[in-house]
């Protein structure tokens, strides 16, 4: 699932950002057919980029119960009209975490977060102390269930040190546990229908994948023009890289065009009211 | 069974200080026009349930009308935080408020529970997570086949459930289409409920398989065209995506909210707040 | 990822001896033409499971493909006994029959909880009932919020579910209309799954929430027309409810129960039989 | 609910037989408005007849997941194409079960049964042993948590001494247990969930209701032209009538036709094939 499937358009491109060659790099870890349960913001652009590249097939999953849809614009949340109507089939939102979710459908749950730690554990709770937090984050939504009950976990989330900390304020949805083990001694039964986690962690600068046997997040590919000092600056702890990290490729011409087509045909639909009917 | 009320009558008649109440609509047919009542009307020390707090639980935070939040995930979706609900838990601004936190997952089978009359849900939910530290409300069970140790929480059983959808028919039957969430759910969990209806129409001309409420599970209906808006009914109106990045700057401010509040919620009649 | 076999492929592939089966359908859409491959390719040993029986599983038990059956209804609706199935219980004709027996409710309540990958389900079921005594898979769990003690079984999750539907799109999606019963549930449970159709069709045209089940859910899906008959198809065919009635005759004797069936299954060309 | 409603065409038929008696009498008991969960068969029979004279709100719903049906023939199964024809929605078996069902909002079910014994208790499993049974019938189906999900349960059975048993082989759906006492001790929150259970048995001969400390079912109106030895001799344990039974209204020439009509419409339809569509 998580390997780097051959890029179509070999046209490098001239010029983007950090942020698109990000988002570029993560589309392309989505295999085409892969059933994916989609978080909004950057996975949403990611998972969607792929379906508009390589990957036709790949099956978006959106929690609001919107099954293998296929929006011709990002959605603004995760409830848009568009979604519904681009779908395949609605289902209620219990139906959704239920069958399609704890029932063992998805490959790879897409989240973004606003902290990760060593171990890939999610912080989207809060940060602070619980009863009297310095910052009250949205909570956990979907998350603390895709990150379990999905195949494999693929995490988005731009490279910063208060974002990458050594050890989350709060797991609000599990990587491996303050120890790295916490999925290693679950009951049979419970670990039958739990994944593996996050199995890749893709940055504005790099790609990280957990360490196979302790699980820590390590680089394993470095972005072009990207130095190890800025990966290490920007972590939040001592961080590792494998004995020879890849070069990530860059990003075709056709990606970083398409993926610039989807974002100005979201930026034209979201500006201004939608009076008219939806459906 | 359903009776046709004005929505002021509906709230007055089915929402009261110190109910457990809960506005459902994911994302899709948020009944702005019905909560908005309820901050007219000046309803105290609710205990708001929803899965997705939204622009309307933020505004009814931020009037007071709250004591205590059961939720999900509470945010501006694609925006950024909810800034009165963030001032009310951080800074307990207009006053404190409680908070009970679950996971979508959790939350989605709590609604379920209650529809279908249990106390219980029972799901392979927060596994390695700390909100079982956190929330009481979350404990286990274990498998009397497996032996495997499974999450559960307690059914969502409002006093009130208030929800909005496209159509009702003359008998009081109501359809809703799209993206459905957890509105049969959470009526049906409730002991009471009211509904906001874009139309009342002779049939309802539903598929065979289509969600429809009947009458007889329904307390109240009141038709609110546009009650939806700033989000959106589908096949009637789309959702005024701009209105809710510009929510994120009015509602940053205490003063600025309050300013808006009045101007567009406590002095227009009802029905045209949106 | 749905494969389009031909229905004796499809049954060849995906039923093996011994498997635990769920052919389902609630009156409607039961998948006959399925189960009569079933029995020309002379299963054996299988552990069938469906809420109501029919005429289908008499014939797979009478044929004695099953040595177990797990329900919680087994009659010909609105005539009368099963004669093939009460030979086997009663009799031990044409072999010994298991059985495991529930209600509708538990069962329906097993199918949704295999359906969300869970190991049990949960229901305020049973009370009174002497349905325990002589069902070791109904055990009790207490709720540890309120004290109760609820019922609890075995989630249904059988190696292969066949069912019978409307329609499937060229991509393998399928849509299921009017009473659904427990087949997405049953389909979503198992292992692998079979699903015959009426047609190929070139887009589904289903309402947004219609019951549909997507190409990924499913193994093999064969074209049957008119696989559901003596059942019916809710927009294609009626239910032949002379045939009902007339089935008491021919199940009553075993020589004659085992005359038809050579004539009307055993050689026929599939697609055929019914 | 359970008491009976004024009879609007007060013109007594001429003849009917016993078995229109009972279906009659049984329509009469489902008040204008009353949620009714419908066993297939004479309840089935009943509770149409009811919609069709004196009740045209009444409510009812079938196991197969038809919610608010108004077939305008009998079914001959509980999924009959016209039950969900002619119903406001039809919902997922499970849905049916858990979400209506279970969670309350069933005024009435309507059971029919093979046996029922002193205490209401009702058999549809087997006569004989479980392992080695003389009769195996159909099962419990949808009537054991019917029995005490619904908040008051009506039987129709006809009269005689294999029905009418002392005690039941089997307790396939709940009465009032084996001594009358099984809905006393309830755990509290079962017992806020559970219904008063059978509070009218209807019969060709007679009504029966339990007795308010016993739970014994005691005969409460006899039909007319029966008599006191005929019930007697119909039931397998010592019966009990109440001090001055109640005589049964007779039915109404309007009943009486408009069942047969009913009757005969469902002969005509159920007879032949029905190749044509059915939606």
């Amino acid at each position: 699932m998580s390997d780097m499937p051959p890029v179509h358009d070999s046209t490098t491109a001239r010029d983007y950002t950090a942020t698109e060659m990000m988002t570029v790099t993560a589309s392309r870890a989505l295999t085409n057919g892969t059933t994916c349960f989609v978080g909004i913001g950057l996975p949403s652009e990611a998972a969607n980029l792929a379906r508009l590249t390589h990957a036709p097939d790949t099956v978006l999953i959106y929690e609001s119960g919107t099954l293998q849809t296929r929006p011709d614009v990002l959605p603004l949340s995760i409830g848009d009209g568009e979604l519904c109507d681009t779908a395949l089939s609605t289902v209620s939102v219990p139906e959704m975490f239920r069958y399609w979710l704890q029932g063992g459908r998805v490959d790879v749950g897409f989240l973004g977060t606003a902290q990760i730690d060593r171990y890939a554990n999610l912080n989207t709770t809060l940060i602070g102390d619980y009863r009297e937090p310095k910052v009250r984050l949205p909570g956990g939504g979907g998350a603390p269930e895709i990150a379990t009950n999905s195949r494999e976990v693929f995490v988005m989330i731009k490279h910063s040190p208060r974002a990458f900390v050594e050890e989350v304020d709060f797991i609000t949805s599990l990587g491996f546990g303050r120890d790295g083990r916490a999925r290693d001694d679950l009951h049979p039964e419970t670990a039958r229908h739990t994944g593996r986690g996050p199995t890749l962690v893709i940055t504005d600068l790099c790609l990280m994948r957990p360490d196979p046997d302790t699980h820590e997040l390590v680089v394993t590919s470095i972005h072009p023009g990207v130095t190890r000092e800025q990966i290490v600056d920007a972590t939040g702890w001592p961080v590792r890289f494998v004995d020879a990290p890849e070069a990530t490729p860059e990003p075709s011409g056709h990606e970083v065009s398409t993926l610039r087509e989807l974002k100005a045909r979201t930026e034209r639909h979201h500006s201004g009211h939608h009076e008219e009917k939806s459906a | 069974m359903a009776e046709f009320l004005s929505l002021h009558e509906a709230i007055a008649r089915h929402v009261h200080d110190g109910d457990t109440v809960a506005l459902e609509g994911f994302t899709h047919l948020i009944p702005f026009a019905a909560g908005h009542e309820i901050i007219r009307q000046k309803r105290q020390n609710l205990t708001l349930i929803r899965m997705t707090p939204d622009l309307l639980y933020d505004q009814m935070i931020g009037m007071g009308c709250a004591s205590k939040l059961i939720f999900s995930w509470g945010g501006n979706p694609g925006v950024g935080s909810l800034h009165r609900l963030r001032d009310a838990v951080e800074k307990h601004y207009p006053a404190k408020l409680e908070i009970l936190e679950h996971s979508h997952a959790a939350m989605a089978c709590a609604w379920e529970a209650g529809a279908a009359g249990l106390p219980l849900a029972v799901l392979r939910g927060y596994i390695g997570s700390d909100l079982p530290r956190v929330n009481q409300d979350i404990r286990h069970i274990d498998c009397p086949f497996t032996g495997e140790r499974l999450a559960a929480i307690p059914a969502n059983r409002p006093d009130v459930t208030v929800i909005h959808a496209q159509k009702a028919d003359r008998a009081g039957n109501v359809l809703i289409e799209g993206i459905i969430g957890v509105q049969k759910e959470a009526v049906l969990a409730a002991r009471r409920s009211v509904v906001t209806v874009e139309e009342v129409v002779d049939s309802l001309e539903a598929h065979p398989n289509a969600c429809v409420l009947p009458a007889w599970a329904i307390s109240a209906i009141a038709v609110a065209p546009g009650g939806a808006a700033p989000s959106y009914t589908h096949g009637y109106y789309g959702r005024r995506n701009d209105f809710y990045k510009q929510w994120d700057t009015i509602a940053r401010d205490r003063d600025t909210f309050r300013q808006w509040m009045e101007d567009h919620v406590m002095n227009v009649e009802e029905g045209v707040s949106a």
